[in-house]
């Protein structure tokens, strides 16, 4: 794909590189549907696997349109790729998920061992943010186990190192799918999205993910940057209404099991909402990983152009 | 005339495989004797010299001895390239526990008497000529004070001087110390002049085919009687024969 | 000990050899019973549902084309890797000055994380599967190197003189000198890099996406379905002793062809050894 | 070739072949430039940029601390491994029985992903570092094992007579006849596995969030921050290299004094090879 | 009597490191002939004889010769241990580029033609005896078509007949197709037998102290002759010290 010039007419072929997660149902219906072909003659739909394929993608300018978490994005904003936020896909993804019956509360952690993966990443930060909002110190009042991956964790927790692990989804269902066919109960206990905004005293929402996309394609084809957008918004309705098909729409696509699928869309908090519009929200969200963490998103907020507005 | 046998060999065959190689040979030999095997190139004589120290099993037959510190010099020097000489001549000091200073200094004692130069101690053995080789080869064997001496072509390497020199270290430590020795050599002078007996391999498989009894004591072999004693064995068609020098007159000169 | 008794010791030898082998595998297809056992289905899948789930994924025909995906990539990796790595193993043996020249780079090589190279492969080869094979010459080349490298050192002075008196020439010299002794030392270390290859191009499969067995494990484990992540690395697993037995052990015993002892009185002495 | 010239060329053999080694190191960082200059900072930071911030980093105390206990993990995994691969590995090499029987495990634990581990590495061993010190043992293991029955097999048969016919006790015939003679065939496997353990360290830390160097890289990699991860494969690196000219390169020199030729013949010889 | 020298030695001297080991010797071989070195073990014969070949540098001096193809026989056999015997004896021949059938086909001929049994073709390096190796080395030498032989003590490990035999193989080739030889070996009946002029090196570092010139035809070179021409040698005062057996008398015996 790379440098062709880009012209008015229609594409030949299109590729969006969606995120390896369940929100990416919602662009798997849209190639499905032809939502683009006013654009494209053929959009095709790529899940990557890694956020190192991600970000070569980017930068060899391969992937115009990238699934993305959101600090991710600005990230690279900041450090000099040109990339803007096309939109927020999922709100809050993040769950405390748990053996036992015993916690009912974030301050029902303390003294406890938690398993989560991804140190230093967002969500890690987020819990630790909601931890000490709840005025626990994450270092001595409750003891944090970290691995490589959610995989890990969900293994882990399962296995009953520990009673309580903080899962992102769909982990957190494919935890509970695990759980009922071992024969343990496991609960979502805290939803930390909610706890998050009940903490910092705003919406139970967090702009988390959503697409990314690249400044070129902006300048070059503004109408495609706009159509994938609101056959994004079209779609996710469609996914929200028929979980089961969108279940078995994305086994294809996403090589995961229909019924982890539609078990966890309802727990994404999909919901289409373009960058310019999130950017309130971005903010907040940005601003308080920055406190745990500066570098996070590059040091900075990013500047008015990162937010893409329909 | 000789006592009870130290080392006696009963109707012992060995074979590599499907190929014999020794065939019913026997003999034994008394305690401070020097037994000579000769016999043609690849006829036997260092299997059966490995068999005598126990290194190796023969197929068939016996090998009965009481000696409690065999000792080899091999056909070839089989020096520990990663040893210099001194530690090469103390190998079996400290197989037997010697103290480091003491191996040392034995070691460095006996390099002197085989005539090496007190600067070939520090030399590893690819550094060294094959007569020098061999010539430590003969100390490391020499330094665990044996009592049954396994010689294979020992003084090959060696010029003249220091072959004679080497002959008659080796025959007085065994007088002294009443040793028993097997010798192999090709040199039917050596044979003489250093054994109490020559026994004649040959064939295929080798059988022992000749055996000379050489009375006279060491001390009183002179070159004259060596001499003659050579033509002597040379004389005698099996002899001559096991050694294809039929043809060739009694030339002792060789 | 005769011809008979020995022949017959050397075909009871590799009969107990095939046992100890089978042995060997039964003990540890017992520990991983074992193991399944004390740590359930989510950590360690029962021996029997992961054959099941290999014999599934067979049948889908998902199993074969990720095989040979990744036994390419490694197999690819894995030969340009023993080319470069003897090759420059060799010269770096030959000459010190070489030596010195290579060394820091098979350091280097050795001791860079893969991901640390993703990113870069990615960008040179796309996500195709020559990213892996690139991580497994990164990793294995050196292995091979050192090995090379040795084995032109160590080669006997005297022989490397005989064979200059001879004038042998090059190719000849390389061929009936060098690459008889070298294989001593290669063989070890080609053996281990075979081995590692598919480990390490399933791990860059894994870390670049670029399909083949890697892809197959990470969908596994991201559904959590522990059974079938373990059918993906007993594939692997099957694979390797496959190649152990089939073509590194014949390999290892015809190069030993010319040590090998008519009697049996040296394996006695080494047996004293243990 | 008289003495003084020879030692002259020794010397000056020495100060070429410190030559060649920075050659090579400064080769490798014109590349390195070359890379930067043409991918860009986010693939691969400049070298001042990666010596900046690994110097900060340095300043800050976070290196040392994570260096020291990546450094404590490789190593102590390398021992491990180095003991058990050559303990068993001389078995193996000694017994054709027990090849057979450790063999296929050896082959197991080199192919198996560490990603198949390290739930169960976990379990053993918590998020310590002993996690990443198994995966270390588990893949350097059958490396050194490997160096170590091809060097007990290939000891000369007349050597092993001769040790025989003094009647050599046990630990001296290891010490002595063995090992020495192993020592060719270890070396190069152990210089390999010593390089190997903390690139497989770090990789461990990572998979396993165990601390350390990997943790620093995992963050860095989180915050997209290159220059500070390439920093962090930096200290790796010169970690390997210091570790390969004040360790290695000595004993590599040491253990070839037996064999040193007094004149240069044979080495005019060798660069005829070239 | 000496025609124009085919190798000629000038003024050599040779050390490793600090130790001298040669010191300005001189001489020069006429086509054809066979000159012998002899000397106290270690004085430096085989590193002279791997100068001459050009397989090491001498630190002064020169080595002069036209030959094309010198050939060595080495004191140790040198047999590549991962080839059997017939490929040991065709190294040389492959080396010249002789196709394959035809060199092993010649080796084999060889083989024989040292002594060597059918059987003994498929065995290797380490299954073969002693006195077989040196056959072999032998054997490869040959194999090859020099016009330079260099020999290192080439049939020390034989028995008498072989010896005799493989002698009068080697001195018939050089009669036949005019080659040069230098032999090093420390049997002096050897020397007389088989050599036009026998150089004695002696001292540290060695210097030639003697030079004998045998003038006699070999073909008439009988068993007497031999002898007598021995005791001449070691009637040479020089040569008697340098082989130290000033004290032994004249025994030609050895
Ligand atoms: N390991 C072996 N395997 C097979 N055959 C062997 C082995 N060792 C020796 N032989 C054979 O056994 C025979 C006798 O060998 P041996 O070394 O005993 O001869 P030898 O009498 O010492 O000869 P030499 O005087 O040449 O040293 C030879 O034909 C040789 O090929
Ligand atoms: N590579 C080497 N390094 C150091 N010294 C050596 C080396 N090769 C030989 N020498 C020394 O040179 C001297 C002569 O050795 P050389 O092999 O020429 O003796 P030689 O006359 O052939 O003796 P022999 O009759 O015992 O074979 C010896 O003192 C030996 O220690
Ligand atoms: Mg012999
Ligand atoms: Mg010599």
């Amino acid at each position: 794909f790379g440098g062709r010039p880009l012209s008015a007419q229609s594409l030949d072929q299109f590729t969006i590189n969606a995120m390896p997660a369940t929100p990416s149902v919602v662009v798997a219906h849209l190639v499905e549907n032809n939502a683009l072909s006013a654009h494209v003659a053929k959009a095709t739909l790529k899940v990557w696997r890694t956020p190192d394929q991600m970000r070569a993608g980017v930068l060899s300018g391969d992937m115009k349109v990238f699934g993305t978490p959101s600090y991710s994005c600005a990230n690279m904003m900041n450090r000099g790729v040109p990339v803007r936020l096309m939109n927020i896909m999922t709100w809050g993804l993040l769950y405390l998920m748990t053996r036992g019956p015993e916690i009912r509360s974030v301050s029902d952690l303390a003294g406890k061992d938690v398993v989560l993966a991804f140190r230093n990443d967002a969500p890690d930060l987020i819990f630790r943010l909601v931890l000490r909002r709840a005025g626990l110190d994450p270092e001595k009042d409750l003891k944090l186990h970290y691995v490589g991956t959610p995989t890990e964790a969900s293994q882990l927790f399962l296995a009953g190192k520990t009673e309580i692990a903080v899962l992102p989804e769909p982990a957190s269902s494919a935890v509970i799918l695990r759980g009922m066919q071992a024969g343990i109960s496991v609960e979502r206990a805290i939803d930390l999205t909610e706890a998050y905004g009940k903490l910092t005293g705003r919406a139970p929402r967090i702009a988390q993910a959503g697409l990314g996309v690249s400044e070129d394609l902006v300048q070059s084809r503004p109408e495609l940057v706009k159509a994938i957008h609101e056959a994004c918004v079209a779609s996710a309705r469609w996914v929200l209404n028929n979980p089961a098909s969108a279940g078995r729409l994305g086994a294809d696509y996403l090589d995961l099991q229909p019924a982890i699928i539609e078990r966890s869309l309802p727990w994404f908090r999909l919901n289409i909402t373009s960058a310019a519009e999130a950017r309130p929200e971005l903010e907040a969200y940005f601003n308080d990983l920055m406190e745990m963490s500066p570098d996070i998103v590059g040091g900075r907020l990013p500047d008015d152009r990162f937010y893409w507005g329909a | 005339m000789p006592p009870a046998p130290a080392l006696s060999i009963q109707g012992l065959s060995h074979s590599f495989g499907p190929q014999g190689v020794l065939d019913d040979v026997t003999f034994s030999l008394p305690v401070g004797r020097v037994g000579c095997l000769i016999g043609p190139s690849g006829c036997g004589k260092s299997t059966l010299l490995s068999m005598i120290g126990g290194l190796s099993e023969p197929t068939h037959g016996t090998i009965a001895h009481a000696f409690r510190h065999p000792v080899f010099v091999f056909q070839d020097p089989c020096l520990l390239p990663w040893r210099d000489a001194r530690d090469n001549v103390a190998f079996g000091l400290k197989a037997q526990g010697v103290g480091r200073n003491e191996r040392r200094c034995r070691a460095a004692r006996l390099m002197e008497v085989v005539g090496l130069a007190p600067d070939d101690v520090g030399k590893y053995p690819h550094e060294l000529s094959g007569g020098m080789r061999q010539r430590v080869a003969l100390a490391r064997a020499l330094a665990i004070e044996p009592d049954l001496l396994l010689l294979d072509e020992p003084f090959s390497a060696l010029d003249l001087g220091l072959r004679r020199q080497m002959q008659a270290l080796v025959r007085r430590l065994i007088d002294q110390r009443n040793l028993t020795a097997v010798l192999v050599t090709h040199d039917l002078a050596e044979a003489v002049r250093l054994a109490d007996c020559v026994f004649v391999l040959s064939g295929k498989p080798a059988r022992l085919t000749a055996r000379h009894d050489i009375a006279r004591p060491f001390a009183e072999r002179d070159d004259g009687f060596v001499h003659s004693e050579v033509n002597r064995l040379l004389s005698d068609p099996a002899t001559a024969r096991a050694l294809a020098v039929e043809d060739m007159g009694h030339g002792g000169g060789q | 000990m005769n011809w008979v008794r020995d022949r017959a010791s050397r075909a009871l030898d590799y009969l107990w050899g095939g046992w100890g082998a089978a042995a060997s595998l039964l003990l540890l297809t017992a520990l991983w019973e074992a193991g399944h056992a004390a740590y359930g289905t989510l950590v360690l899948p029962s021996p029997r549902d992961t054959v099941a789930a290999l014999v599934r994924m067979g049948g889908d025909g998902r199993l074969l084309p990720a095989v040979v995906e990744t036994t390419g990539n490694a197999l690819g990796g894995f030969v340009a890797a023993s080319l470069v790595g003897g090759v420059l193993g060799a010269m770096a043996g030959a000459s010190d000055m070489m030596r010195r020249l290579l060394q820091p780079i098979a350091t280097l090589m050795l001791g860079i994380p893969a991901i640390a190279w993703v990113v870069l492969a990615l960008l040179w080869f796309g996500g195709s599967g020559l990213a892996a094979s690139f991580t497994v010459v990164v990793t294995t080349a050196p292995i091979v190197f050192s090995g090379a490298a040795q084995g032109v050192r160590t080669l006997d002075g005297d022989l490397r003189r005989m064979a200059r008196a001879f004038r042998v020439p090059g190719p000849m010299l390389v061929w009936d000198v060098y690459l008889p002794h070298m294989l001593s030392y290669l063989f070890p270390a080609l053996a281990s890099a075979l081995a590692l290859s598919w480990k390490i191009a399933v791990m860059a499969e894994l870390l670049s996406g670029a399909g083949g067995i890697g892809d197959g494990l990470a969908t596994a484990r991201v559904q959590l379905d522990t059974v079938k992540a373990l059918a993906w690395v007993l594939a692997v697993v099957g694979l390797l002793l496959a190649l152990e037995y089939l073509l590194l052990e014949p390999v290892r015993r015809h190069l030993q062809t010319w040590r090998r002892e008519a009697q049996g009185g040296d394996s006695a002495m080494t047996r004293g050894l243990l």
